[in-house]
């Protein structure tokens, strides 16, 4: 048998007040798909990381073909042969899709950049992997869906010997899953070695060869495809078991107060006549395909985006929504999909993110009331199992998860009636996730009312007594969780495509 | 859910401001020593409180821009907005004969509406800061001209405009410094401890998820921007007072230095972190450079070749400290 | 009133009945210049023509004041002011003015062209030397001074600092000129300037303010510094109110002053003659006058100094 | 996926830019206009041709500064560093004696020098832009002012060297106008089909992700500062051509005026979107707002004014521009 194609011994690597990672050890071989599981902050970007040459070790070594070697930057890893798609989207958004892909490696005459052949290049990469975006397009205007799609294209175009894949479905629909599944496939009978981390357990049995279990920066084991089997890897992961197949009990919402009445809401982009109804202690998911118009249609409502048409009534009085501070004065809150971009102020710490949208509720006169806040933002690092070395940590040092898990926090914090949620277990592990779940469902029964949007299917099935589907800007249909099913829900998703309507 | 308990090293955040501070600070005192080595007159009091008068100006209006270069904005208007604020004192006190008190009130005010209008064209215009506040910047030199007749306007009339800079509550201490020491503790106390400086520091770290927690950004920026505006005024109102006139052409090119000064003390160009107590002694680097480098004798063409390498060399040292943290 | 050049004036072109002269001057926002424009304005109402008064924001700004020049060419007056700040830059355009016969007149600093060499202007060197020889008699002939210079590079500047330091240097072999800084004429940081070297040098006998901004500066630093009147001797230039008051209370020795409204109303005049085809004088020296305490109210001296 | 369709607007990023560059047209295109009626003067070819020699030099700067602006940095050094290249082109050619073609190419390379160190001290020691360059603006009007002897150098000796600005290869246009136009389609090209644009310009949307991209981001900026560098030396000896000297004080505060161009014209300060095309014209407005201004007669004071209050116009429109797409 060959050398593997890489082997990782005792790696260790400290932050300023974390552990990340000690004596994590791993190999990957040809052709080989090896998934990397844990809980949040458990140290799997970080080992990604040095594999990539973004950090550099504390300790350890690491061997390509058998052979020592250093990975001082990513220039260096790339002359390895290995790429990385990154969690956190690292694209130029000024730039196009086809400019982010090939940065640095244009096709060009003597100096001079071929951009059609640039253009040209990109499309059949994008074609080849089933990417339905045009090579010319801003990424600044993708969704995060579009701009994972952007980040997975160019990760590919190294055609590397080893492929890391950090979450790459965390922003995605099951049809994109799909199809990078299928690429998944094909690189592995190319010989590729890939590293796939997740939070998606399904995935799991479909991709993986070896599943590499880290636990708090540690190495605790590792299952063959043969062994694998989802509860015993989540007990590895979090120490303990937990049942995610549970759906809600089905609520009868008749009699119940309609706190949210949302009709005709059009914007100039997508949204077409989009209406719906939200009641007192409900849970109303929104699904739908990459594009859809599910964020489009929350940030409509909360006076992100401006409207074309379309009423909207809280409490069955007409509400004038032009900005969201008008919105969290009605009493709606929105989560956004994008952290990174809009959700978080990456410099600034854990309590002043959780603080930012109550300032009111912790200023007396205009003065902060600074300690209620960080005992605050404390009980819910705790209550959400946040994994920070404290509340005065920078956001942007937390791992992608537990950063999903602050900007979650903030909305707790600032309870208002209606949440709008969108994605909101993006990057976030099984444990937790069911914890947020059980959180959702907790303030549902306490009359709040609350909007999931979601890509994941099984999410929605999970909590939302209702379903919206949503295509190309409409919405296409409506269940119950009890009508309910993956493959209806698909039915709607993708009804008006089938139509051929969608052009815009 | 109360008693939640973190394994956090408390402070962490704190222990590295100071640092941050302290850099700045070493820059100082390494300054201090270098020049009474050279000439140990620069330490009498005399010297030291003429440089400390020397920096109010700068000073005050560096304070009121640190709050807008917190936002990730700029203010180019604070140099020319001084001088028309003064020139507006002096018109509603001297030339319009309104009370004195009442005129440094309207010239305060009237940095106020600069500042508004800055505000305005930056939030709800979409003008980007810099073109706002470099417009600003002229029409404020302009009007300053213009209103003041292109000449000074003298307050020797008003028997105590010149001791609001140059009087002594404090014996031995300018006016002018107590009042930027004033300033500082305020404007420390409000970047934060309050909801304006914590709004402040979120618009200048992420405008949109600031928007999107159920701010209205753009009302705040206004207001941020109007603050900034009264602090310059102040400026100009000092300066004037030390003068007891307001002259037209006053507050040319002074924008740079404070803009500098807040650079210097830790406050970044990209918004969302800043540092009051950096931008105070920012300005006194700047100010000790200079009186330093004049107090030996350099030659003015060499105090600038001087002056330029002794920045660059002082904020080098200060990112030196933020080589760890970030990458 | 400062409106009187303005608006009027691009009309009055226009209509070709009307004679207009443009001034391009070195700047507009000094006293100096605003006196020289009142001057020219003053003569333009009684002799019925009507003149633009330009000149760019800073005394640096070479570049700026040709396109002054070529502008005012361009607009065809019936003569051309012009106090040249740099005095080769100007040749290609004096020749323009020539080809198109546009007399020039020149006031306060030629410039090195065949074409229109008539000057109004004070002698700065010999300005200079006045002020250094009220200062030596003052601190009585030795000790140390210190100049707060305007600029160093502007022929104003240049002269008035030369024509001191050689004046003392000639005559006075025990006055030493301990130190010379530039302040760019801005009242505040002319006082620094003037802190730091009182500071630096405690036993200074004498400050020189080379134009009125750098001597209130001064002025403004021993009062801030709360030195006793006279003990160090305060030489400036220029007038203004601040600097009359100050030399009337005692603050201030004395200062040179120069004939700005004369430099502006010759001007007016020579263009006048010219356009009428008559000669004028190559050169006026307006002169330069030392007034102090005593002769402050002559009426030589009030005709000469402005608020 | 594959039957996914996403309404992604093609080619609507062209279109975008030129409506961008339209607007800026229109607003340069209504200046005309207005000062063609106010004064029949201004429309006159020497007047025009004049207009476009006095935005040589500050064109030639902007350009430059465009790339730096596109990674989102500043260049404060533009003026002074102007003027340190026509003072050691003269000290070369003139002082020296060396061939006075030597003395332009070692003018140009103090240039590049320059941008040099601004470019290590931002990327390699991690001053701000702002900070690095401000005290190379200083640095380099010490220098100016140290090695011209605080005295014009004249090139009056040299009997070409005013036809570099001043000459006419294309009668009726002065060679000045020409160099800059040269290089402004040579800028277009390096900006927009070259991989210095390309790395330029993602330098400036995300300085992190082109890291990670492996791409030397450092050296890149390096390289972009030296750039800028040899622009802003070759709009110094233009402007010293046009004076047949070279003045020690004369790019100071240019870059203020050089920066705005660059903003009106449509590049974005913080970085990763810029337009040639747009500073080209950013610059004329500026001109032929000033050059109208005068030869309508407008007072001095009043020139500020209208300035100001015309520029922060023209953002405005450009600005209502973008409405639709962010939010
Ligand atoms: N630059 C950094 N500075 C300080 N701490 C860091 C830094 N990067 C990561 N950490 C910490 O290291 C730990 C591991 O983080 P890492 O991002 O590797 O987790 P992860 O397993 O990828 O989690 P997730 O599933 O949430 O993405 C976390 O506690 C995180 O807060
Ligand atoms: N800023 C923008 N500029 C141009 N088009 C946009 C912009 N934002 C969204 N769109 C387009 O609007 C459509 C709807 O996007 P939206 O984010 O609402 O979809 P979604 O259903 O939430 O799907 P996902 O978030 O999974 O991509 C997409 O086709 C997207 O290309
Ligand atoms: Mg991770
Ligand atoms: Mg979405």
């Amino acid at each position: 048998m060959t050398k593997p194609l890489l082997e990782l011994t005792g790696i260790s690597k400290s932050f300023p007040g974390v552990k990340a990672l000690q004596g994590v050890e791993f190999t990957l071989n040809r052709g080989e798909v090896l998934v990397l599981v844990g809980e949040n902050g458990a140290g799997k970007s970080t080992l990604m990381k040095i594999l990539s040459g973004i950090y550099q070790r504390d300790e350890g070594t690491i061997l390509v073909d058998g052979e020592q070697v250093e990975i001082p930057g990513p220039s260096a890893a790339q002359a390895l042969g290995i790429s990385i798609i990154h969690q956190e989207m690292n694209l130029m958004p000024d730039l196009t899709v086809a400019q982010n892909i090939f940065i640095g490696r244009e096709p060009s005459v003597a100096g001079i950049i071929r951009e059609g052949a640039l253009n040209k290049q990109a499309s059949e990469l994008l074609t080849s992997l089933g990417i339905n975006i045009s090579a010319k397009t801003r990424v600044g205007d993708l969704t995060v869906a579009g701009q994972q799609m952007v980040e997975i294209a160019k990760a590919l175009s190294y055609d590397s010997r080893v492929l890391i894949m950090d979450e790459p479905t965390s922003a995605l629909t099951d049809n994109e899953v799909e199809t990078l599944f299928e690429l998944i496939e094909s690189l592995r009978e190319k010989g590729t070695g890939i590293v796939y981390i997740s939070h998606r357990m399904e995935e799991l049995k479909r991709l993986a060869d070896r599943v590499v279990v880290l636990r708090d920066g540690e190495y605790i084991g590792q299952l063959d495809r043969d062994q694998i089997d989802v509860p015993t890897i989540i007990e590895m992961m979090v120490g303990r078991q937990i049942n995610s197949e549970q759906r809600p009990e089905a609520k009868d919402f008749s009699q119940a107060e309609t706190v949210l009445k949302v009709t005709g809401l059009s914007t100039k982009a997508l949204l077409r006549d989009v209406g719906f109804e939200l009641k007192k202690g409900e849970i109303l998911g929104f699904a739908g395909l990459m594009g859809a118009g599910r964020t489009e249609t929350a940030r409509a409502v909360i006076g992100a985006d401006s409207r074309t048409s379309g009423e909207i009534e809280v409490h069955g009085k007409r509400v004038r929504i032009s900005q969201p501070a008008d919105a969290v004065r009605s009493g709606i809150g929105y989560l956004s999909e994008d952290r990174k971009g809009v959700g978080l102020l990456l410099d600034q710490n854990v309590w002043q993110n959780t603080a930012l949208a109550s300032l009111n509720e912790f200023s007396v006169a205009g003065m902060m009331n600074d300690a209620k806040a960080k005992q605050v933002a404390e009980s819910y690092v705790k209550d959400l199992r946040t994994k920070t070395p404290s509340v005065n940590q920078p956001v942007k040092l937390l791992s992608g998860g537990n950063q999903q898990k602050v900007v979650l926090a903030k909305w707790l914090v600032r309870d208002t009636d209606i949440l709008i949620v969108d994605e909101p277990t993006r990057g976030i592990d099984v444990g937790a996730k069911e914890e947020i779940y059980r959180l959702l469902e907790r303030l549902a029964s306490e009359g709040k009312s609350i909007i999931v949007i979601s890509s994941e299917l099984p999410e929605l099935l999970r909590i939302a007594d209702r379903i919206v589907v949503m295509a190309s800007g409409r919405i296409t249909g409506e269940l119950t969780n009890e009508d309910a099913s993956q493959n209806r829900i698909m039915d709607y998703a993708t009804k008006i495509a089938e139509e051929g309507e969608l052009t815009l | 859910m109360s008693e939640a308990k973190t394994a956090a090293p408390k402070g962490s955040l704190n222990w590295k401001s100071w640092i941050q501070q302290g850099l700045a600070v070493g820059t100082l005192v390494l300054l201090f020593i270098f020049f009474s080595i050279m000439n140990p007159n620069f330490m009498q009091w005399s010297n030291i409180s003429g440089i400390l008068l020397a920096t109010a100006g700068i000073g005050i209006m560096a304070l009121g821009t640190t709050f807008v270069i917190a936002t990730g904005g700029i203010d180019l208007s604070i140099g020319t907005g001084s001088t028309l604020a003064a020139v507006m004192t002096g018109v509603f006190a001297v030339n319009m004969g309104l009370p004195a008190w009442l005129g440094v009130l309207l010239g305060i005010a009237s940095g106020a509406l600069m500042g508004f209008i800055n505000g305005f064209n930056v939030a709800f215009l979409r003008i980007p800061p810099f073109i706002a506040t470099l417009a600003m910047m002229m029409v404020a030199q302009g009007l300053g001209l213009v209103l003041s007749g292109v000449a000074p306007i003298y307050f020797t009339e008003i028997s105590w405009f010149s001791g609001i800079a140059l009087g002594e509550l404090i014996p031995g201490l300018p006016n002018g410094v107590l009042i930027m020491f004033v300033l500082a503790i305020l404007a420390w106390v409000v970047l934060s401890r309050t909801k304006f400086g914590r709004i402040d520091l979120a618009i200048g770290s992420n405008e949109e998820a600031t928007r999107l927690s159920g701010i209205s950004t753009k009302r705040w920026t206004v207001l941020i921007y109007s603050v900034a505006g009264v602090f310059t005024a102040i400026a100009g109102i000092v300066m004037a007072s030390r003068l007891s006139s307001a002259q037209p052409q006053m507050g040319v090119g002074l924008e740079l230095q404070a803009i500098a000064a807040v650079i210097i003390g830790g406050t970044s160009l990209m918004g969302g972190r800043a540092s009051i107590i950096g931008t105070v002694i920012g300005a006194l680097i700047m100010s000790v450079l200079i009186n330093g480098l004049r107090i030996m004798g350099v030659q003015s063409e060499w105090q600038f070749v001087a002056s330029g390498v002794v920045i660059a060399i002082a904020v080098w040292f200060d990112s030196l400290r933020n080589r760890g943290s970030s990458t | 009133s400062s409106n009187g050049g303005g608006e009027g004036d691009g009309e009055g072109t226009g209509e070709g009945g009307d004679i207009s002269i443009a001034l391009v001057s070195k700047g507009f926002q000094h006293q100096f210049w605003q006196s020289v424009k009142q001057g020219a304005e003053e003569e333009a109402e009684a002799q019925g023509v009507s003149i633009t008064f330009d000149g760019p924001a800073a005394e640096t700004q070479v570049d700026s004041q040709l396109q002054m020049l070529q502008t005012a060419i361009d607009n065809r007056p019936d003569a051309i002011g012009y106090a040249a700040l740099d005095p080769k830059a100007c040749i290609p355009l004096f020749e323009q003015a020539k080809a198109a016969d546009i007399p020039v007149v020149q006031f306060d600093a030629a410039c090195e062209s065949d074409y229109g060499n008539y000057l109004a202007a004070t002698d700065g060197v010999a300005a200079g030397a006045v002020a250094a020889e009220h200062m030596a008699e003052a601190i009585g002939g030795e000790g140390k001074v210190g100049i707060v210079g305007h600029s160093q590079i502007n022929s104003t500047g240049v002269e008035r600092r030369d024509g001191f330091v050689e004046y003392l240097e000639e005559n006075f072999p025990d006055i030493e000129i301990v130190d010379i800084q530039y302040g760019d004429g801005d009242h505040l940081k002319s006082a620094d300037i003037a802190k730091a070297m009182l500071s630096a040098h405690p036993d200074l006998a004498g400050l020189y303010g080379t134009n009125e901004g750098s001597a209130i500066g001064i002025v403004n630093a021993a009062n801030e510094l709360g030195l006793e009147q006279g003990k160090v001797a305060i030489v400036g230039f220029d007038s203004g109110s601040a600097q009359i008051e100050a030399i009337k209370n005692g603050d201030m020795l004395g200062a040179v002053t120069q004939d700005p409204k004369s430099i502006g109303k010759i001007t007016v005049q020579s263009a006048l003659a010219l356009i009428n085809g008559e000669e004028v004088e190559e050169f006026t020296d307006t002169g330069s006058f030392w007034y102090d305490a005593e002769n402050i109210d002559s009426e030589e001296i009030q005709a000469m100094i402005y608020e």
